[in-house]
């Protein structure tokens, strides 16, 4: 009953997380939800996942998004070229430290569920170690992936208007399937950036 | 050495497309030199085919797992086909070489006809339903590309493309018969199926026996599929000739005699075919009389024919449909070729821009008349022999409303094929080119064709033996020439058939002191020239379609939001089936 | 219902109220914290069908692979909301719709 | 049988892909495609002689702790499947990437997806399964995106992103509950325990949606148009080609463990995807994304072949379905390489219109005439592989001897001449004579993009004349399938 009490609970904070207009106001509803979540893993027996769950659920990715929103929540981005730029330097690095430390912590050993034959360390270091080779496979992707995304290169010369909807591919008849050609272009340069 | 020549009658001329497509442009003799080598070669091999004519399985190419063996047999249906296309293949392909004469892309062309030809003869050989299929579909295409040839005409565009998807519809006919009869035998022989039909459980039978008549109606241009063809006379006039006079289009025949043993008890098939056969006879004759595109009456004619065979096949006679398929490969490839020789040194199309052309071009005039008086079926002419055997078959086996329908059906064919030659070569000339007589290459294709138009009825012997011996499940007894003209020109039908064609001659002789006639058909005439509807449903399909298509594309509308919505909706759709089946 | 049941039942409206903000918002940024949302309903799910089939440590061990998983999602999302708003100058969901039909 | 060369096969790609990311740094003179190229060589030769011994000893498996990769007869098709395109796309990018940066993170990253693939077919174990998977996804996921200065690149990536991660939500929440339903996550040893019981069916419900985002099951499939269009054409390749099929095994390989009957469903999703696909891509004229759509009905074919197979425990429809995949893998593979090197040659940035391509035979003959083939072989036309996939899939249906199976492959044998209907056209632009000013000038094909494209071409007519060729592989892994679902 007690589980259900704080999943309650943790679906009232995510709702709020959803609800909220304000962005770190949400972010602070989600890291709630993590610190219910961390909870309800105790109360489940896995202390272990729980810590992992703080650290990096409540921990590492409310920074990030704490991050993101400090880069790119407000509205205008002329004033804060040098500032967001040192920071999008570090955002992968950071990411990857975070990682390393839970590797890193010396985590409580528990004891087996009934079922289990080892302990949690024997199973996701020996028994999964496939999982663990795979765990590094995704982080590597997604560290190549992140440099691609956010390499420093140059931007292009206009911040190109994208809202506006444009008919990209309006009918055709079927049997010609002639292309509409476009007398506008599709995207307007609005204004320079400096 | 039978196995060889049938390798060869498909392989040369697929090599001859290979080594045609290569040449570029600016080599046009080469271009032409090299097609027109490789059709006669396979003309030349396909003549050894007919004299080696068997039962037996010639190739075998095991594919292995489902696809089983690819089979070849040199029976006297495919062999029949095969020589058909290879030779008129030929003629149209030296007529080309003056028709086609300064058009760009003539290697494409050259590889397609090509290719076609070797396809053709394949399908005629195919000893499985699958590498029959495979054929069948190869030749839909080849069509395809060659009515849309000039790809920068709407109008070819959209009849090849018409084309292509109605034969691809009928061609799923032919796709479930052949599975459904390779679902209960474990395989897809086709001496299998004709073997052991019976043993087949009923609705399956009916199943196979009807799918292989749409696909039939659908290739060979029958009612209610019959529009693809007029809209297929887009393509270059030899290919009109070749592919929608002459051969592929006797696809739909041939499937359904190959497999008329396997179908005759199935309740109502016959008479189905026999139906289908006669209206579309009709229909077509009524369309091909009011008409005013000269391909396109050749066209429907076309239609009016294949009604004839498809008609022969219900009532039975095996050969007198083939009989008349030969008869008809020769004199209508024939006219078209004449038309073709026409078109080209007047420019248009129209009929009623003609006129009086037999003093500038006679001899494309003599060769034009001998085709025309085989379709109306003048005695002596080829055509004569074949469709008198059709209408005596029809007499001995089909109800008396089938038999009138015949006649009228002799009637009218004889009323537009005189309505067609008095507009183009006789009275006055309408239009302003200079017309000159037609080049060599055309004239020699021209002429083989007239004299095999005055002459292959001789060659009825040879066929009927040839039947007779390779179809062990059709029954067919073999008889002479002799045996033709005797039955022909005893049945009393043949007299009917000429009374006839002596009406028709008279109607059109009469038509201008029959205005109050014509004004009452004022209506039926309009009908027939807007295709009697159908055209109108194609097009109404096409429509309702691509609305269709339009509707769901605003689906998309590239939100996030509403695609979560999708991916939610499609969860719970698959949960509650999950909730129920528990 | 025993009180695995119910906790299962509390899971899915966790899950749920995270395929709400999937639905319901435009903000990218929060489109990141309802998938999110949807993470940590999927962990205590994995936490609960641990202590049910008995095999809690096995639970565990999937778990941080899950966080992982997800973290890096998380990350990767974010990097392209970041280029979003740099190149398009807005992080409505709404105006990323220029692809469609 | 225990063997190295299962993990060989898998850690190769994975393990080598950060050379591949870092070679440039340390010697100029290496270019990280090259070195792409030659793991993938590497890679063959471990395929084979993996295929050797699987040929001598039948499955090979490997333990890595308590789990196992495991190398049946479904997986060794699926490798082969993948090194074939995966190497294709690899030679074909040389050129094609030549003149794009990011040249290390693009091969290190397509070494990445191929390598987590090929991972995925292998593995035994229900949730290792979903983590092959997420790789897969967050390997693909920049590849998507690759072109982010490119508005629409982006857009398309963050669709792609998100779908993708609620689809794995899914998964995951299946997987807890088959869990917590048998306490085990082996493959093998759950689908022995035979249990039925609602938990599983609602996760069997769960992974079909599941993966069914991923393999555009519609309603699902609303990602793909984006991503497949808008990534660069060797990844459209890969990922309509490969991606979307390795998730139906993925998928396949997770229901064996609830195997009831997902037949019918499937085989309804099949009709679905195959209809709603096609009607999408009618009137579309962006090729590439006419494609997109395409691989959508395709994909229904796939599904519905498997589907009957499942139905009716026929060989017949799991090979079907299978010989499908590795035609498709082909065709569309060809369709969107050939269309990449017409954007190449044109130099365009924006989305190439089917309009753009009038005329292109002139220009590129042998660039149209595969494209040609790829589009008859997807529209089902003989003599090209896609025809006889078909016929095989058909043929399962008709076999099953039900009236309403029958009229669903009439069904299915209508939407491919409807297809004809939006590829056809396609083809007479190619043909037409006249030329757009920028098709006369454009530059020419290089050759590493005209021999990826030559032996995708070959292949295809080749397999459509002779079918039989695959038969020795496809066997098997139908047979795997056969098996799993209790036939």
């Amino acid at each position: 009953m007690d589980k259900l009490g704080l999943l309650l609970v943790a679906a009232y904070c995510a709702i709020q997380a959803i609800r909220t207009t304000n962005l770190l106001l949400s972010v602070l509803w989600l890291a709630s939800v993590s610190a219910l979540t961390t909870i309800i893993l105790f109360t489940l027996d896995a202390p272990q996942a729980a810590v992992i769950e703080i650290s990096v659920g409540a921990g590492l990715v409310a920074v990030l998004l704490v991050f993101a929103i400090s880069i790119a929540g407000e509205e205008t981005l002329h004033n804060h070229d040098t500032l967001w730029k040192k920071m999008l330097r570090r955002f992968p690095l950071i990411t990857v430290l975070f990682l390393l430390l839970w590797i890193l912590l010396p985590l409580p050993e528990t004891q087996p569920g009934a079922k289990d034959t080892a302990t949690f360390s024997t199973i996701l270091w020996e028994d999964r170690a496939l999982d663990v080779l795979l765990q590094i496979v995704i982080i590597f992707s997604a560290v190549l992936s992140l440099l691609g995304l956010l390499a420093d290169q140059k931007l292009p010369a206009a911040v190109q208007h994208y809202a506006a909807p444009h008919p990209l591919n309006e009918a055709a008849s079927p049997t010609e399937q002639v292309a509409i050609v476009d007398d506008e272009p599709i995207l307007e340069p609005e204004r320079e950036l400096a | 050495m039978t196995a060889w020549l049938v390798g060869l009658t498909i392989g040369l001329p697929w090599l001859g497309a290979l080594i045609v497509w290569r040449i570029p442009d600016h080599y046009p003799q080469r271009q032409h030199g090299i097609a027109v080598i490789a059709s006669l070669l396979t003309a030349a091999v396909s003549i050894g085919l007919l004299t080696a004519h068997s039962t037996e399985v010639a190739l075998r190419l095991h594919i292995g797992g489902i696809f089983g063996d690819f089979i070849l047999v040199p029976d006297g249906l495919g062999v029949l086909l095969a020589a058909i296309a290879a030779i008129i293949g030929s003629l149209t392909v030296i007529f080309s070489v003056a028709y086609m004469e300064h058009e760009a892309c003539l290697n494409r062309y050259y590889a397609l006809v090509l290719i076609f030809i070797g396809t053709m003869a394949g399908l005629g050989l195919a000893g499985n339903l699958l590498l029959m299929f495979f054929f069948w579909e190869i030749t839909a295409l080849c069509s395809y590309a060659l009515i849309a040839f000039d790809h920068d005409n709407p109008a070819a565009v959209a009849g090849g493309l018409k084309a292509l998807v109605i034969t691809q519809l009928g061609g799923i006919g032919l796709l479930i018969g052949a599975l459904t009869a390779y679902g209960r035998f474990g395989t897809d022989e086709i001496a299998v199926l004709l073997a052991r039909a019976e043993t087949l459980p009923k609705t399956e039978l009916n199943l196979i026996a009807f799918s292989f008549l749409i696909a039939a109606m659908a290739k060979s241009a029958q009612v209610p599929f019959h529009s693809w063809l007029p809209g297929a006379m887009e393509a270059p006039t030899p290919i009109s000739a070749l592919i929608h006079a002459a051969t592929m289009v006797n696809a739909g025949v041939y499937l359904l005699a190959r497999f008329y043993p396997a179908f005759e008890d199935v309740t109502g098939w016959t008479t189905a075919v026999m139906t289908v056969g006669i209206v579309s006879a009709l229909m077509a004759a009524l369309m091909a009389l009011v008409a005013n595109d000269l391909k396109r009456v050749l066209a429907y004619s076309t239609i009016s024919q294949l009604g004839y065979m498809v008609f022969a096949v219900g009532a039975g006679g095996i050969f007198a449909s083939q009989f008349h398929l030969l008869s008809h490969a020769v004199f209508k490839a024939l006219l078209f070729l004449g038309a073709g020789a026409v078109i080209h040194s007047v420019g248009t199309r129209d009929i009623r821009q003609m006129g009086g052309l037999w003093r500038s071009m006679p001899q494309v005039t003599i060769a034009f008349v001998i085709g025309a008086m085989a379709l109306v079926g003048i005695p002596g002419m080829n055509g004569f022999w074949s469709k008198e055997l059709i209408l005596e078959r029809g007499l001995d086996e089909a109800s008396p409303v089938f038999v009138v329908g015949l006649l009228i059906g002799v009637g009218l064919t004889a009323l537009y094929t005189l309505r067609l030659v008095w507009l183009v070569f006789a009275g006055t000339p309408r239009f302003s080119a200079q017309v000159h007589e037609a080049p060599s290459a055309m004239r020699i294709s021209l002429g083989i064709l007239a004299v095999g138009s005055l002459t292959t009825w001789l060659l009825a012997s040879p066929l009927s033996k040839m039947l007779a011996e390779t179809l062990p499940y059709h029954h067919l007894h073999s008889e002479t020439t002799r045996d033709v003209i005797s039955d022909v020109m005893a049945a009393p039908i043949t007299a009917l058939a000429l009374v006839c064609v002596a009406l028709g001659f008279l109607l059109w002789g009469l038509h201008d002191r029959l205005g109050w006639l014509i004004a009452r058909l004022q209506l039926l005439s309009q009908i027939a020239s807007q295709d009697f509807g159908f055209e109108a449903l194609n097009r109404a399909v096409m429509r309702s379609t691509s609305t269709l298509a339009e509707r769901l594309r605003s689906t998309q509308t590239g939100e996030l939001n509403w695609n979560i919505w999708g991916i939610v909706a499609g969860l719970v759709a698959i949960l509650i089936y999950v909730a129920v089946e528990v | 219902m025993t009180e695995d049941e119910l906790t299962l039942v509390g899971v899915g409206i966790l899950f749920g109220v995270g395929v709400y903000g999937l639905l319901l918002t435009h903000h990218l940024i929060k489109i990141v914290i309802a998938l999110q949302i949807i993470g940590k309903a999927v962990i205590i799910a994995f936490a609960l069908a641990g202590t049910m089939s008995e095999r809690v440590q096995l639970a565990q061990s999937l778990i941080v692979t899950i966080i992982v998983a997800d973290t890096m999602v998380a990350v990767i999302s974010l990097a392209l909301v970041i280029q979003v708003k740099q190149r398009l100058g807005t992080l409505d969901a709404r105006e990323l719709s220029n692809l469609r039909r | 049988m225990e063997t190295n060369s299962v993990a060989t096969l898998i850690a190769l790609p994975l393990a080598l892909s950060p050379a591949a990311y870092i070679v440039e740094r340390l010697y100029r003179k290496i270019h990280p495609g090259w070195l792409a190229l030659l793991i993938l060589a590497l890679a063959w030769g471990v395929f084979g002689i993996a295929a050797y011994e699987f040929d001598r000893e039948g499955t090979l498996t490997y333990r890595v702790g308590m789990m196992q990769l495991q190398l049946d007869g479904l997986s060794l098709f699926a490798c082969g499947a993948i090194l074939t395109l995966g190497t294709l796309t690899v030679i074909y990018s040389l050129d094609y990437m030549a003149e794009e940066g990011a040249a290390d993170k693009y091969y290190a990253l397509v070494l990445l997806l191929l390598g987590t693939m090929m991972g995925l077919v292998c593995t035994r174990d229900l949730f290792n399964l979903w983590v092959w998977f997420e790789a897969m996804a967050i390997s693909a996921s920049f590849l998507v995106a690759f072109y982010r200065e490119q508005p629409a690149s982006l857009e398309a990536g963050v669709k792609y992103i998100v779908q993708s991660a609620l689809g794995s939500a899914f998964i995951l929440l299946g997987i807890a509950l088959v869990l917590a339903e048998t306490g085990t996550l082996d493959l093998q040893e759950i689908a022995q325990l035979n249990q039925d019981s609602a938990m599983l069916w609602a996760a069997g419900g769960l992974f079909i949606a599941g993966f069914g985002v991923k393999m555009a099951l519609v309603p699902f499939h609303t990602w793909l148009p984006d991503a497949h269009a808008q990534a660069p054409s060797g990844i459209s390749a890969l990922l309509s080609g490969l991606v979307i099929e390795v998730a139906l095994i993925a998928l396949l390989r997770a229901l064996t463990c609830v195997a009831f009957s997902w037949g019918t469903l499937l085989i309804v999703f099949g009709a679905v995807n195959m209809l709603v696909g096609n009607l999408l891509a009618l009137r579309q004229t962006q090729i590439k994304r006419l494609l997109a759509y395409s691989s959508l009905s395709q994909m229904g074919y796939m599904v519905f072949g498997i589907g009957v197979g499942i139905y009716a425990q026929t060989l017949d429809g799991f090979e079907g379905g299978l010989f499908h995949f590795f035609n498709h893998a082909l065709m569309k593979g060809l369709a969107f390489l050939a269309v990449g090197a017409f954007i190449y040659s044109l130099e365009t940035h924006q989305p190439l219109q089917i309009s753009d391509l009038r005329g292109a035979s002139r220009r590129y003959p042998y660039l149209a005439l595969a494209l040609s083939l790829a589009l008859l072989g997807l529209g089902g036309l003989p003599p090209l592989a896609g025809f006889m996939s078909k016929w095989q899939i058909f043929a399962a249906g008709i076999a099953v001897h039900e009236p309403l199976i029958t009229l669903l492959v009439i069904f299915a044998a209508l939407n491919s001449v409807l297809s004809l209907a939006y590829y056809a056209p396609i083809i007479n632009v190619l043909y037409s004579r006249q030329v757009q000013v920028e098709m006369e000038q454009g530059r020419a094909v290089p050759p590493m993009m005209g021999l990826s494209l030559l032996v995708l071409s070959v292949a295809i007519v080749v397999i459509g004349v002779y079918p039989g060729l695959l038969h020795g592989a496809l066997e098997p892994a139908a047979r795997v399938l056969l098996t799993a679902f209790g036939g």
